[in-house]
């Protein structure tokens, strides 16, 4: 089972590594793609299959689509990677923080008693269960999202469609 | 546990292989001519024929492609279709793998084959084929949203996620027929809108575009030849089977048939008839391959955003009163008339829509 | 209705004489289009109207005199304004002596404006005289029928003003100019006696109207007793004080010796001025207000006040009549002779004689009008001539006017029947119970007022018309009379009815007027015995005295009358140096000039030098201390520590802010560093807490 | 009723009586499985040029062309290529000793066939002309080129017809013109 | 299954960190979406491991879990939109080019 985890972090820390490093869009995109599917398989070793299946769907299927549609959108079309400045202004500053951060959470982890609790175990709680609580006691949120899916959907086409119109 | 993924890969791609030939006997014959019959006796070895000749074929990559995603998508295009296979229950005792949350993985398995469409148009470095990726996604994208709502009414009415369950759901009744989905108002609309969806999904038919020659030089796949035009080939056919399957599970009643039972035997039978109705969606599909001519593409996305998602909510409605109306007739009737008055409407509304002329933007 | 209650309703209407002049002269004043034909008659219409009313109370107060002694007076006082507890009044008055200068005012005026529509016939600004002299018809009547000081005083500079604006009405002329200046200025010297008189007056007594009937709070007049008792100033009581100062007014008004100097000099102004101002009425506001304000003069019984009066008035009598003999200037003879005549009126209330005085004052302003209005007639005849050199033999050519101008003279020499004998009389008489010397004076005086008289009836009537011969021969006139040169070519003319009409009037009256002389006593309700004896001598002494002078008159000037212009004046050829002498008016002026004009000149320009040095110097001295000291402040102070700190604040400010503003330089991801950098801190804190 | 998927089903059930059909009638396939059966090619269809003889015994002498070289200049893609034939005397024998159509240039636009004023030259209606090389193969030399008149007759009957009675009124004409001139001896004219 | 808890943690924190490193430091700036979504999934993984280990039968996290990949969808569908928009005025995807609202 450890292994397992290994080889799923392993995926996923490489994916969202290659996913900021790579020169090419593309690369960085389908590294991103393998990082959602090693997230996807983390949760499926939760034993939260529901999200894992979300995950793919939403993520791989349509994030991943988006970036791909933004990218190909905004290179020019003669799409010539060229030897471009990779990296902006100011990054080591920008590394160097995220250095900091990571050390530091890896030694407060290291050091808190809490990292040490082993998994509780129990039911998983089936889809049914997950079916009524979302239409129950946490309706008001699920008809907000509701509402704020539509209202990206709507804000998105406006702003990417507004070219077209203006075109015609 | 390994048992019936292997007998499942290995019955599935054999029938994709004799998909092929099948198809292209069935349309020679509504041609009213000979499909292949040179090959084999009857052209039964055309497939191999076929393989034999893809992998034969130089594989011809373009200079500027991009090498890596070029290669990759194949691969990504066959992976989802064989995964899709996990959930499809062949049998009463033959599953391959029973997850509560079936559909859904189906689903978010599909949609990753989306990706392979569109690295396959990227990749090959070619203005035309990324239009037509750019559409088979579009495509793909847009009828996904009716396919899901569909399944999402059958989901309601059984109560579960995972396929098995769904088909058991649909035995009982006499002689394990009139259980059926299909034969429930609302199952009807959903079997029409499930198999539109997955069609396609699968890009074949009246949707055909991404592939089809005479539109954008045949689409995402241009620049391939050789073994990745094969597997691309393969994980198409490999996907409008494996919705085929998942069609007849969720609304043919998978395995159930006149003699399925859970016994070994009533196992064995149970196959046998899931493996007919299989036969019979995927001649449904040559015919309708057959027959029905390519939809423009603007038809094609404004039929499944102007009809099909309202028909589908429509079903998913239909599906909440066929719940709580316990008495069956009034049920039935209350249903059937909710349907009819949306099928009516929807047909009024896009009547009128395709009259209209066609406005040329550049063109005078 | 009762007499009393009558008179009381007729003092209340008492405002209106002086009103329809003083409306003439607003009405006129305010006229879009000057039309001469309008504004002569309106100020016509408005002087007869006064007159009117002037006859009707007069006639009042005749009447009232025979049942009882005690004097018709009704007064009406009402407050002007009032501020605070103290209130200003004023009132009017309605009592024989009023009305009898109002009725003489009014009479006169009324035909000297008659005269005056004739003579300015032809000046583009009719309109503006006559408005003019209105307004002084209305200031004189206004003054007579005052019953307060402040009124009467108010009137008073009035009357000065229309002088002044009457004499220079012609200001284009230099000569006019100064000589309105001169009017002006040297009333005003007296008016400053006469102001410290009114000031002191309503200090001592609380209240400037004369009579007020209220025994609560009497007039000044009526406290007259009270006043005698306190002490004024050089050691007189405080009644004489007043009346003193008052008299200093009356001398300037009245030009008695010592500011005398104007009277002659006025007369550039036209001659229906001089007729009405310098002869009737102004001259004689002085000589009516001492009148007004005897019972001041007489309060206190051993003051010196009368006598100097008396004195004052002889000297001007005597020195006056001296300059008229030796003038050629037909209306400075008349002026010199007015003088004398005003010294005399002043002398008779110096004497003790109100009555002799005011009854004078009445007949002198009926004949000297009737002689200006004469010699106007003669300027107007002869084409503006006023050098009686240049005149002679008008007998022939203007017989109206020289027979008035004849009555006139005969009057004012004291020829029996004429008024001027009677008046004279009476001063003379008076003055000689008084004081024998001013007598004898006053006598040499009427002797010479005969002689200039026949002089100049002698040069102007008799003898040959001298004007037109000098055409050709030089111009003694020097360019600035060049517009009479133009006028001299015709023979003299008659003048037109509206011009001999008033004279011959005048010419009745300067008869029959003398006539009322001893009614004029108790008609004034004075009260007294005529002190007989004596009067024969004086009558006699008078009656030769005029006879000399009339026989000394004709035989210098009658026999041989002057050949030609140029001629040497007979009288000079006699007197030689001490002729030029009074022709030069004793070198008064000059005298003036060189003592108090040059005093008061360098007086100026020291205080200009003291104040250009002193007063500026400590003023800039000042300014530039206070300089001095703010630039000290705003070296050390302001420039230093306000500014330097404050600026230095400001900077650092400034600097941090573009420091910081280099933060929000727009990069989505600096903020993103900047950010991230906090929760790295945070989570040190954290770690290490 | 029209509704919405009227039309489709209609079509569904054509194709389906097709399909069936096509079990059962056999007259319904058209497919001419080619190498076995073959389809009459038209009368007047045209691959590429042929030379005519009218002899079989001896072809290369009874052909008609006689290298007047008129079709080789009048070839619009220039495909044709003629050498005169000459006896062993140089002198020029009326015949071509080479005769070669490119086949990969030929566009078959018939116009040789209408400038040979011998009819020498006609439209084949051969198709098989495959070959495996794509260079010299596909060029047809004289041998491959002579085609008898039967054949001639054979593939265009009404053609050949029209094109024989013209040949022998031809002859003929100068039969009977030999005839009045007597005794001229036939100077070489091929019959 | 007896990984301990803090492996997941340090693994979360890692891509977390990974994420944060990419979003600051790369000029495209959808990378630095790309960035942004990786700190998101980092984020919502802590919190199914959080659930997991100490609240299995409770389903809130799974709902918040839920709600929260959903809002991160929606995100970065806005996020692209803009930066096509901005593309189309700058011609260019280059974040530090975008400095018009500068201080």
């Amino acid at each position: 089972m450890e292994t397992i985890f290994w080889i799923l972090s392993a995926i996923t820390v490489l994916g969202a590594l290659f996913a900021i490093m790579l020169r090419n869009l593309v690369h960085c995109v389908l590294s991103l793609i393998l990082f959602f599917l090693g997230i996807a398989g983390h949760y499926f070793l939760l034993r939260a299959d529901f999200l894992g299946a979300v995950q793919i769907l939403i993520y791989v299927g349509a994030v991943a689509v988006l970036m791909l549609f933004a990218i190909m959108l905004t290179r020019h079309v003669t799409g010539d990677e060229g030897p471009r400045e990779v990296l902006g202004g100011k990054w080591w500053a920008g590394m160097g923080t995220a250095i900091i951060i990571a050390g530091l959470l890896w030694a407060i982890i290291r050091k808190d008693q809490l990292a040490q609790i082993l998994p509780a175990g129990g039911a998983q709680t089936s889809m049914v269960e997950i079916g009524k609580a979302m239409v129950t006691d946490w309706v008001v949120p699920f008809e907000a999202m509701a509402v704020l899916l539509t209202a990206a959907l709507i804000g998105a086409v406006v702003i990417a469609l507004e070219e077209v119109i203006r075109r015609r | 546990m390994a048992i019936p993924i292997l007998f499942v890969l290995s019955v599935f791609l054999g029938i994709f292989a004799y998909t092929t030939l099948v198809e292209r006997k069935a349309l020679g014959r509504i041609q009213n001519r000979f499909g292949p019959n040179r090959v084999g006796r009857w052209g039964i070895l055309q497939p191999i024929a076929d393989g034999l000749k893809l992998l034969i074929k130089e594989d011809i990559v373009p200079r500027r492609a991009d090498q890596f995603v070029h290669f990759l998508a194949p691969v990504i295009a066959v992976i989802p279709s064989i995964l899709l296979f996990s959930v499809v229950p062949v049998g009463t005792r033959l599953v391959p793998v029973d997850l509560n949350i079936g559909i859904l993985f189906a689903f978010a398995v599909s949609t990753v084959s989306v990706l392979a469409l569109f690295m396959g148009g990227w990749a090959s470095r070619n203005k035309f084929s990324l239009l037509g990726a750019m559409r088979a996604v579009a495509q793909v994208v847009s009828y996904e949203v009716p396919m899901v709502l569909a399944a999402v009414a059958v989901v309601m009415a059984v109560g579960s996620l995972s396929t098995l369950r769904i088909a058991r759901a649909q035995s009982g009744g006499i002689l394990n027929v009139t259980n059926w989905f299909v034969f429930r108002p609302w199952g009807f609309v959903g079997f029409v809108l499930f198999t539109i969806g997955a069609m396609a999904e699968s890009a074949r038919t009246p949707f055909d575009i991404p592939e089809a020659e005479s539109e954008i030089i045949a689409g995402y796949h241009t620049e391939y030849s050789g073994f990745k035009f094969a597997l691309f080939q393969m994980g198409e056919y490999l996907a409008s089977i494996a919705m085929a399957g998942i069609t007849v599970t969720m609304f043919l009643g998978g395995y159930n048939g006149p003699g399925s039972g859970p016994g070994w035997v009533g196992g064995l039978i149970s196959m046998f008839w899931f493996f007919i109705k299989l036969a019979f969606m995927i001649v449904l599909n040559i015919w309708i391959r057959g027959t029905w001519p390519r939809v423009r593409v603007d038809q094609l996305l404004g039929f499944a955003w102007k009809v099909l998602l309202p028909m589908s909510i429509a079903n998913i409605v239909a599906v909440g009163m066929w719940h709580y109306l316990t008495f069956r007739p009034l049920a039935w009737v209350a249903t059937t008339l909710w349907l009819v008055l949306w099928f009516v409407t929807l047909s009024k509304l896009a009547a009128t829509e395709n009259v209209a002329p066609r406005t040329y933007r550049y063109a005078s | 209705m009762e007499h009393g209650e009558y008179l009381q309703h007729l003092a209340r209407q008492q405002w209106l004489i002086p009103f329809f002049p003083l409306m003439a002269a607003a009405i006129q004043s305010l006229m879009k289009r000057p039309s001469r034909k309008a504004s002569g008659a309106l100020t016509i219409i408005a002087m007869g109207l006064s007159c009117i009313f002037a006859l009707r109370a007069f006639f009042a107060t005749i009447g009232g005199g025979g049942q009882h002694h005690e004097i018709e007076r009704a007064i009406f006082n009402f407050t002007w304004f009032k501020f605070g507890t103290t209130s200003l009044g004023l009132g009017f008055i309605l009592d024989p002596l009023a009305e009898g200068m109002a009725v003489m005012v009014a009479f006169v005026g009324f035909w000297i404006f008659v005269n005056a529509t004739g003579y300015m016939a032809d000046d583009e600004n009719f309109t503006r005289f006559f408005c003019f002299l209105s307004l002084f018809a209305a200031s004189m009547l206004g003054l007579v029928v005052s019953n307060n000081l402040l009124l009467l005083y108010m009137c008073w500079e009035l009357v000065g003003l229309c002088s002044y604006l009457l004499i220079g009405f012609w200001y284009f002329k230099p000569a006019a100019a100064a000589a309105m200046k001169k009017a002006f200025i040297t009333t005003r010297i007296g008016d400053v006696g006469f102001l410290l008189g009114i000031v002191m007056l309503y200090w001592k007594t609380g209240t400037l109207n004369l009579y007020t009937h209220d025994t609560l709070h009497p007039g000044a007049l009526e406290q007259v007793s009270a006043l005698a008792l306190r002490n004024g100033w050089w050691g007189l009581s405080a009644a004489s004080t007043i009346a003193f100062l008052l008299f200093i007014g009356a001398m300037g008004k009245s030009a008695q010796f010592p500011l005398h100097v104007w009277l002659p000099d006025a007369m550039e102004g036209p001659t229906p001025v001089s007729a009405l101002i310098h002869a009737a009425t102004m001259v004689a506001a002085g000589v009516f207000m001492v009148g007004r304000m005897y019972p001041l003069f007489t309060a206190e019984a051993g003051s010196w006040v009368l006598d100097f009066v008396m004195w004052v008035g002889c000297i001007t009598a005597v020195f006056s009549a001296t300059i008229a003999v030796a003038q050629f200037d037909i209306k400075r003879v008349l002026a010199y002779s007015t003088c004398s005549q005003l010294g005399f009126m002043v002398m008779a209330l110096g004497a003790g004689s109100v009555v002799a005085g005011q009854f004078h004052l009445l007949t002198h302003a009926f004949f000297k009008a009737l002689l200006f209005l004469g010699s106007g007639c003669v300027i107007i005849g002869t084409h503006h001539e006023q050098d009686m050199r240049k005149m002679g033999g008008l007998r022939k050519y203007m017989p109206i006017t020289f027979w008035c101008y004849l009555i006139g003279m005969l009057a004012l020499c004291g020829v029996p029947p004429f008024a001027g004998f009677f008046s004279k009389d009476e001063i003379l008489l008076s003055t000689f119970h008084r004081n024998k010397y001013a007598w004898g004076l006053a006598t040499f005086a009427a002797f010479l007022t005969a002689f200039y008289m026949t002089r100049q009836m002698f040069m102007v009537f008799a003898g040959k018309w001298r004007g037109g011969e000098n055409d050709h021969g030089h111009d003694k006139h020097g360019k600035h009379d060049d517009h009479e040169h133009g006028h001299h070519g015709g023979e003299p003319h008659e003048v037109t009815w509206n011009m001999w009409l008033p004279i011959a009037v005048l010419s009745l009256f300067a008869i029959g007027l003398g006539f009322f002389g001893h009614k004029y006593g108790e008609y004034l309700g004075v009260e007294g015995a005529e002190s007989v004896e004596g009067k024969a001598v004086v009558m006699g002494a008078s009656l030769a005295v005029v006879a000399l002078g009339l026989l000394l008159g004709w035989a210098v000037y009658g026999r041989k009358t002057m050949e030609h212009a140029t001629d040497e004046d007979p009288l000079s050829a006699a007197l030689g140096s001490l002729f030029t002498f009074l022709n030069r008016k004793w070198y008064i002026d000059e005298l003036y000039d060189v003592t108090i004009i040059r005093f008061t000149a360098t007086c100026g320009m020291f205080f200009r030098l003291v104040d250009k040095s002193v007063v500026d110097g400590i003023l800039h001295a000042i300014a530039w201390t206070a300089w001095g000291i703010s630039q000290v402040f705003r070296w050390i102070g302001d420039e230093f520590f306000i500014n330097g700190g404050f600026d230095a604040g400001c900077e650092s400010v400034r600097w941090e802010g573009e420091e910081f503003s280099k933060l929000e330089n727009g990069r989505i991801q600096n903020y993103f560093r900047v950010l991230s950098l906090g929760a790295a801190i945070l989570l040190l804190i954290y770690f290490f807490t | 009723m029209g509704f919405i998927g009227k039309g489709l089903l209609d079509g569904m059930v054509v194709t389906a009586r097709n399909f069936v059909g096509s079990y059962f009638d056999k007259e319904r396939l058209v497919t001419v499985q080619y190498p076995e059966e073959r389809v009459q090619t038209p009368e007047n269809s045209r691959t590429f040029p042929f030379l005519v003889y009218d002899d079989n015994k001896n072809p290369v002498d009874t052909m008609r062309c006689v290298a007047c070289k008129i079709c080789e200049t009048e070839c619009p893609p220039q495909c044709i290529y003629i050498v005169m034939d000459r006896d062993e005397k140089g002198k020029p024998r009326q015949r071509p000793k080479v005769f070669d159509i490119d086949t990969s240039v030929c566009m078959q636009c018939q116009i040789c066939v209408e400038v040979c004023p011998f009819d020498a030259i006609k439209m084949d209606n051969d198709y098989e002309k495959s070959r495996y090389g794509r260079f010299d193969e596909l060029v047809e030399h004289l041998p491959d080129l002579l085609k008898s008149n039967e054949y001639y007759g054979r593939i265009k009957p009404t053609e050949a017809t029209v094109v024989d009675a013209k040949l022998k009124a031809e002859k003929e004409k100068k039969a009977k013109k030999a005839a009045p001139a007597g005794a001229k001896p036939p100077t070489g004219s091929k019959s | 299954m007896n990984i301990p808890l803090g492996d997941y943690l340090m693994l979360s924190a890692f891509l977390f960190a990974i994420g944060l490193c990419g979003a600051l430091s790369r000029k495209n700036a959808i990378i630095v979406l790309i960035g942004i979504e990786i700190m998101f999934n980092a984020a919502i993984l802590n919190l199914i491991v959080f659930w997991h280990y100490k609240y299995f039968a409770v389903p809130t996290a799974y709902m918040f879990a839920i709600f929260a990949i959903s809002i991160a969808a929606a995100e970065s569908a806005v996020g692209l939109a803009l930066v096509i928009a901005i593309y189309r005025q700058y011609k260019s995807v280059d974040v530090d080019e975008f400095t018009s609202l500068k201080g």
